[in-house]
């Protein structure tokens, strides 16, 4: 893993440029428009090759154990933030973010693309995951008042009242794969994922425990 | 005589004011008992933020701008004894007006903008929000219209004649709140509302917060010249006595329209978008401001000495003692100066340039301007409500025992509530908390005067349905077979003889208040014409 | 309360009113001179 | 010829202007004020004047001011520019060894999270808004300023007392708005040791 990472890291002359500034997205007039000017039916034609990994309604998919492999989990597209999106596409596009297939996938996808494809799954319903029966007293406390002592703001005054996402680029996480929402959350714990601004997504992460992450998982992943 | 339809337009304008009043009045309790984390099972920003927008919009645009209207038009057509000009014109302007009020009510009452009273763009609510908040202005402007033919038509009538001193009064507020008006306007219409609708992606929040500040302060002069006009023309004739001086009065309200308008940037101290120097000017302004304040509060209070005295008042303080208490009107005006003492003072410190840093945005705000204007003004709003009621209604007031007891629940309720507000202030808690998460020893220390202030807004809260219920009760109640009120106005002891014509005219000052806005928000609003800003997106809440 | 009576008293000046007015004048002078410099110089510079 | 009829038309517009004032305070001297009113008046005009007086000296002279160096940045790439980059953020001495604080205030927090300064030390604070209007108060302290995206605010201060202080952020931004805070160390002037950083320059780069 780590050898594929050094390769990524010499092929793409991107990565070097401003080490720690999280992104080169930036919330600009002109990206913004660029953004808004993204047409669902490009992205619905473009988005036939998404199918394949992360489902036919971009549902994504949780863990699975294929024939004696486990396949990782992938997540969820429908009904995400546009601009969000858009800015994950373009960070793996840049380096900033890294995955062993994303990367070299996005580099096959300019701007418009990136546009279209955002604008199009942005117009699908949040994709509805099974209902879970379990108690979520923990997560809903986390979710609705955070933790003073641990200068934790609620998740919901981010990421809306009903995990939608909210205005210019905060992602939607009502219904997101439990196993990817809690992987993005250990990888921004461990700082290997780094695309987020001052890192204001890994000061939270780094003050949850892995307890705390699996139930705040799958609270979202029930929420409809 | 006043004729039913102008009856009917004045008392549809007030149960509007007063149905938002007693709304805004059990959100306000509510703030209260939540952000004290009293009882646990309320902390709900969401709920808590939704109910702060609500109640802004409803007390300090709704109930002021229904009420400023309803009472205005009364004045005119008592005054001047003319009926009102137009009526059709006056029942557009309350239909437009209510139209926007529900308007933005719906997005306000479902969470949609939570943005509070005060807009703070980047920050996006719902565009209807933004574009009820247009039509209760627009609605507000035909009353201006009506209020300035009416004085116009007036003076042809009577040539070199000294306009009756309520009428006078009304107009400089319907003048005032027409310039006053603009700021917020153009804000809205050319930079909040294109944003919400999507056709410019960035606006510039300096030039936002600028345009705001055109309005922030001339309006709550729009809100209180209404109590200054009972001070000058009901309370000397209720106490028994006269208005000590026309003039003086005349020139008050003058003073108070053209130098509150070109102030405003007492409330951008600590902004980085505008510097000191402009900061400055503003600063000095504020202050001179409150010389018509001042004014006012010796005019009134000699009125009530010479009122005392005629009723047998004798040595330095006897005349308060003499005073009739039990005149509902009386008692509100003697409450409402004891406010004003405080609530001026807080103003005063507020507007003491780099002092503001010691209090910006603090609890102290707050504080301030719920004893200034739910203390002084509001008060005189029920002592109006109660002396208006029965001419309205051709009945006699329900109880005056209950409109006294009502007055002094709502002047004691208004102390044990602002009080722990101020000292908070001082404390250096930040407004518009939800709830206390600070993990410091600090939020310790502010706990008991938050619950101080939960008994306080009960007070309130019981004192603002009691009014309610003494109104409800007087317009219930079966009209006896004779009943004859008129509207008295005050006399002043001098007969107003040669009264100079810019005392009684307001061409000329409209000329000075052109001058003044265009010196002290000329340059500071073209800045951001001239200097490469950076607009910034729309962000949800 | 004969009708001279009642025109000194209208001619009178209000000298309660500026006996009161002046107390409450002169106690926000000096309350506004201590949260001036008794509190907010001493809590450091600021510009 | 247009020159003198403009000459002209100026001294007639002058002389209307005098005569203007001349009837306006003939006028103001025919209206009736009691001497105890007018008494008042003066004694008011005073107090103000002393008041006035206080804040004007004090601002000419000890440069007690609010907080108002008018600066401009692009909020949307503050992450991209030099000055406000992550890794540029917090306590620094600049050139000639004062001490200069940047801070970045971002739904829900301020960047970085906990700041040490000196006490008794003039500091020089620049804080910008990533995202919407902040306000940001350290509390029983004359640090205090809004924050609006699109602007450098810029406030220069001292901490008289040593100890610690929650920065709060006092101006409503969001659901969040009373989560918003951080925390301030001030800590005695001779222990504070100055962090080892290489000397950023402080010309702000717009990116």
């Amino acid at each position: 893993m780590a050898r594929l990472f050094i390769l990524l890291a010499l092929l793409n002359p991107l990565i070097a440029v401003a080490g720690d500034s999280g992104s080169q997205i930036a919330w600009t007039q002109d990206t913004i428009q660029k953004v808004k000017s993204g047409s669902a039916e490009r992205g619905k034609n473009l988005a036939e090759t998404c199918k394949p990994c992360h489902g036919l309604r971009g549902e994504g998919t949780n863990v699975e154990i294929k024939d004696g492999e486990t396949l990782p989990a992938i997540p969820a597209l429908a009904g995400q933030n546009p601009f969000y999106m858009f800015k994950q596409l373009r960070d793996y596009y840049n380096g900033d973010r890294l995955h062993e297939s994303m990367s070299s996938i996005a580099k096959g996808i300019s701007e418009e693309d990136a546009a279209d494809l955002s604008i199009w799954f942005s117009s699908l319903a949040l994709p509805i995951q099974e209902a879970d029966n379990q108690d979520f007293k923990k997560a809903k406390t986390m979710v609705s008042q955070g933790d003073g002592k641990r200068i934790l703001p609620p998740c919901f005054t981010c990421h809306g009242a009903d995990g939608q996402g909210e205005k210019i680029d905060i992602p939607s996480l009502a219904g997101q794969r439990s196993d990817y929402f809690e992987r993005t959350l250990m990888q921004y714990r461990s700082g290997e994922r780094h695309n987020d601004i001052y890192s204001r997504m890994r000061l939270i992460a780094k003050q949850l425990t892995k307890a705390e992450i699996k139930d705040l998982a799958y609270y979202y992943q029930q929420l409809r | 005589m006043v004729s039913p339809a102008d009856r009917k337009l004045t008392i549809f304008h007030l149960w509007v004011a007063f149905a938002a009043f007693i709304v805004a009045s059990f959100l306000g309790e509510y703030q209260v008992l939540e952000r004290s984390g009293f009882i646990p099972a309320l902390d709900s920003p969401t709920v808590y933020f939704a109910s702060v927008s609500t109640h802004g919009v409803l007390m300090g645009f709704v109930l002021t701008t229904f009420f400023i209207m309803g009472f205005g038009y009364y004045t005119a057509t008592t005054s001047l004894n003319t009926p009102i000009w137009n009526p059709k014109l006056a029942w557009y302007g309350f239909w437009i007006s209510l139209t926007g009020t529900v308007m933005a009510a719906v997005p306000l009452l479902t969470g949609k903008a939570s943005v509070l009273y005060t807009f703070y763009l980047p920050m996006q609510a719902h565009v209807a929000f933004y574009i009820g908040a247009t039509l209760l202005v627009v609605g507000s402007w035909l009353w201006c219209a009506v209020m300035l033919v009416m004085f116009r038509q007036w003076k042809q009538a009577n040539p070199k004649q000294p306009v009756p001193l309520a009428m006078f009064a009304t107009t400089a507020n319907a003048l005032l709140w027409v310039w006053t008006s603009v700021g917020v306007a153009l804000e809205v219409l050319f930079q909040a509302i294109p944003l919400a609708l999507g056709w410019i992606d960035t606006v510039d929040a300096g030039l936002a917060r600028t345009l705001f500040a055109w309005t922030l302060h001339p309006i709550v002069y729009f809100w209180l010249i209404p109590a200054y006009i009972a001070f000058y023309v009901f309370v000397p004739k209720q106490a028994g006595g006269y208005l000590f001086s026309d003039e003086i009065a005349r020139a008050a309200f003058i003073v108070l329209a053209v130098f509150g308008l070109p102030i405003g940037f007492h409330h951008l101290y600590m902004d980085p978008a505008q510097t000191s120097s402009w900061k400055l000017l503003h600063g000095v302004g504020t202050l001179i401001v409150s010389l018509p304040t001042l004014v006012t509060g010796f005019t009134v209070i000699a009125s009530l000495e010479i009122a005392g005295r005629l009723r047998g008042g004798t040595g330095l303080f006897g005349w308060i003692g003499s005073l009739p208490w039990t005149n509902p009107m009386v008692l509100s005006v003697i409450l409402s100066l004891l406010m004003l003492i405080l609530g001026g003072f807080g103003g005063v410190i507020n507007a003491s340039y780099a002092m503001n840093a010691m209090i910006h945005n603090t609890a102290w705000v707050p504080g301030h301007f719920h004893l200034i204007f739910a203390g002084t003004t509001v008060i005189m709003y029920f002592a109006i409500a109660y002396y208006l009621w029965p001419m309205l209604v051709k009945k006699p007031l329900f109880s005056n025992s209950l409109a006294l007891v009502q007055l002094w629940t709502w002047f004691i309720g208004m102390g044990i509530l602002t009080t722990p507000w101020h000292v908070l202030g001082l404390l250096g808690q930040p407004r518009r908390l939800s709830s206390m998460v600070y993990n410091t020893l600090l939020t310790l220390a502010w706990k008991p005067y938050e619950l101080a202030m939960i008994f306080g807004g009960l007070i309130m809260l019981c004192s603002a349905c009691l009014f309610i219920y003494n109104l409800v009760k007087t317009q219930l109640s079966p009209a006896p077979e004779s009943f004859i009120q008129e509207i008295e106005y005050a006399e002043p002891i001098r007969p107003v003889a040669a009264l100079p014509e810019y005392l009684n005219d307001f061409t000329l000052w409209n000329r000075v208040i052109a001058v003044l806005m265009a010196i002290s928000f000329g340059i500071p609003i073209l800045q951001f014409f001239f200097m490469d800003t950076y607009g910034s997106p729309g962000w949800g809440y | 309360m004969d009708e001279k009576e009642r025109q000194r008293i209208l001619e009178s000046a209000p000298v309660g009113t500026f006996a009161l007015l002046a107390v409450v004048l002169g106690s926000m002078v000096i309350a506004w001179l201590f949260l001036y410099f008794g509190v907010f110089i001493p809590r450091g510079i600021i510009h | 010829m247009q020159i003198e009829l403009l000459i002209q038309k100026c001294q007639n517009l002058i002389g209307q202007a005098v005569d203007f004032v001349h009837d306006f305070i003939r006028q103001s001297r025919s209206v009736h004020i009691d001497d105890l009113e007018r008494k008042w008046i003066n004694i008011t005009l005073s107090v103000i004047g002393l008041m006035i007086v206080i804040i004007v000296l004090d601002a000419l002279i000890h440069n007690i001011r609010p907080p108002s160096k008018v600066e401009t940045i692009d909020s949307a790439r503050l992450h991209l520019s030099k000055e406000f980059a992550e890794s540029n953020l917090g306590v620094q001495l600049d050139g000639n060894g004062d001490v200069i604080v940047r801070m970045v205030a971002g739904r829900y927090s301020f960047f970085p999270k906990h700041i040490a300064v000196p006490a008794e030390t003039k500091l020089t604070l620049r804080w910008v808004s990533m995202d919407v209007l902040h306000g940001v108060h350290i509390p029983m302290t004359n640090m205090s300023t809004m924050i609006i995206p699109g602007y450098v605010a810029e406030i220069t201060t001292s901490f008289p007392k040593p100890g610690e202080y929650p920065v709060l952020c006092n101006e409503y931004c969001g659901l969040g708005h009373n989560h918003m805070w951080s925390n301030i160390s001030v800590i005695a002037k001779e222990d504070w040791k100055a962090p080892v950083q290489n000397f950023a320059k402080k010309e702000p780069d717009n990116g």
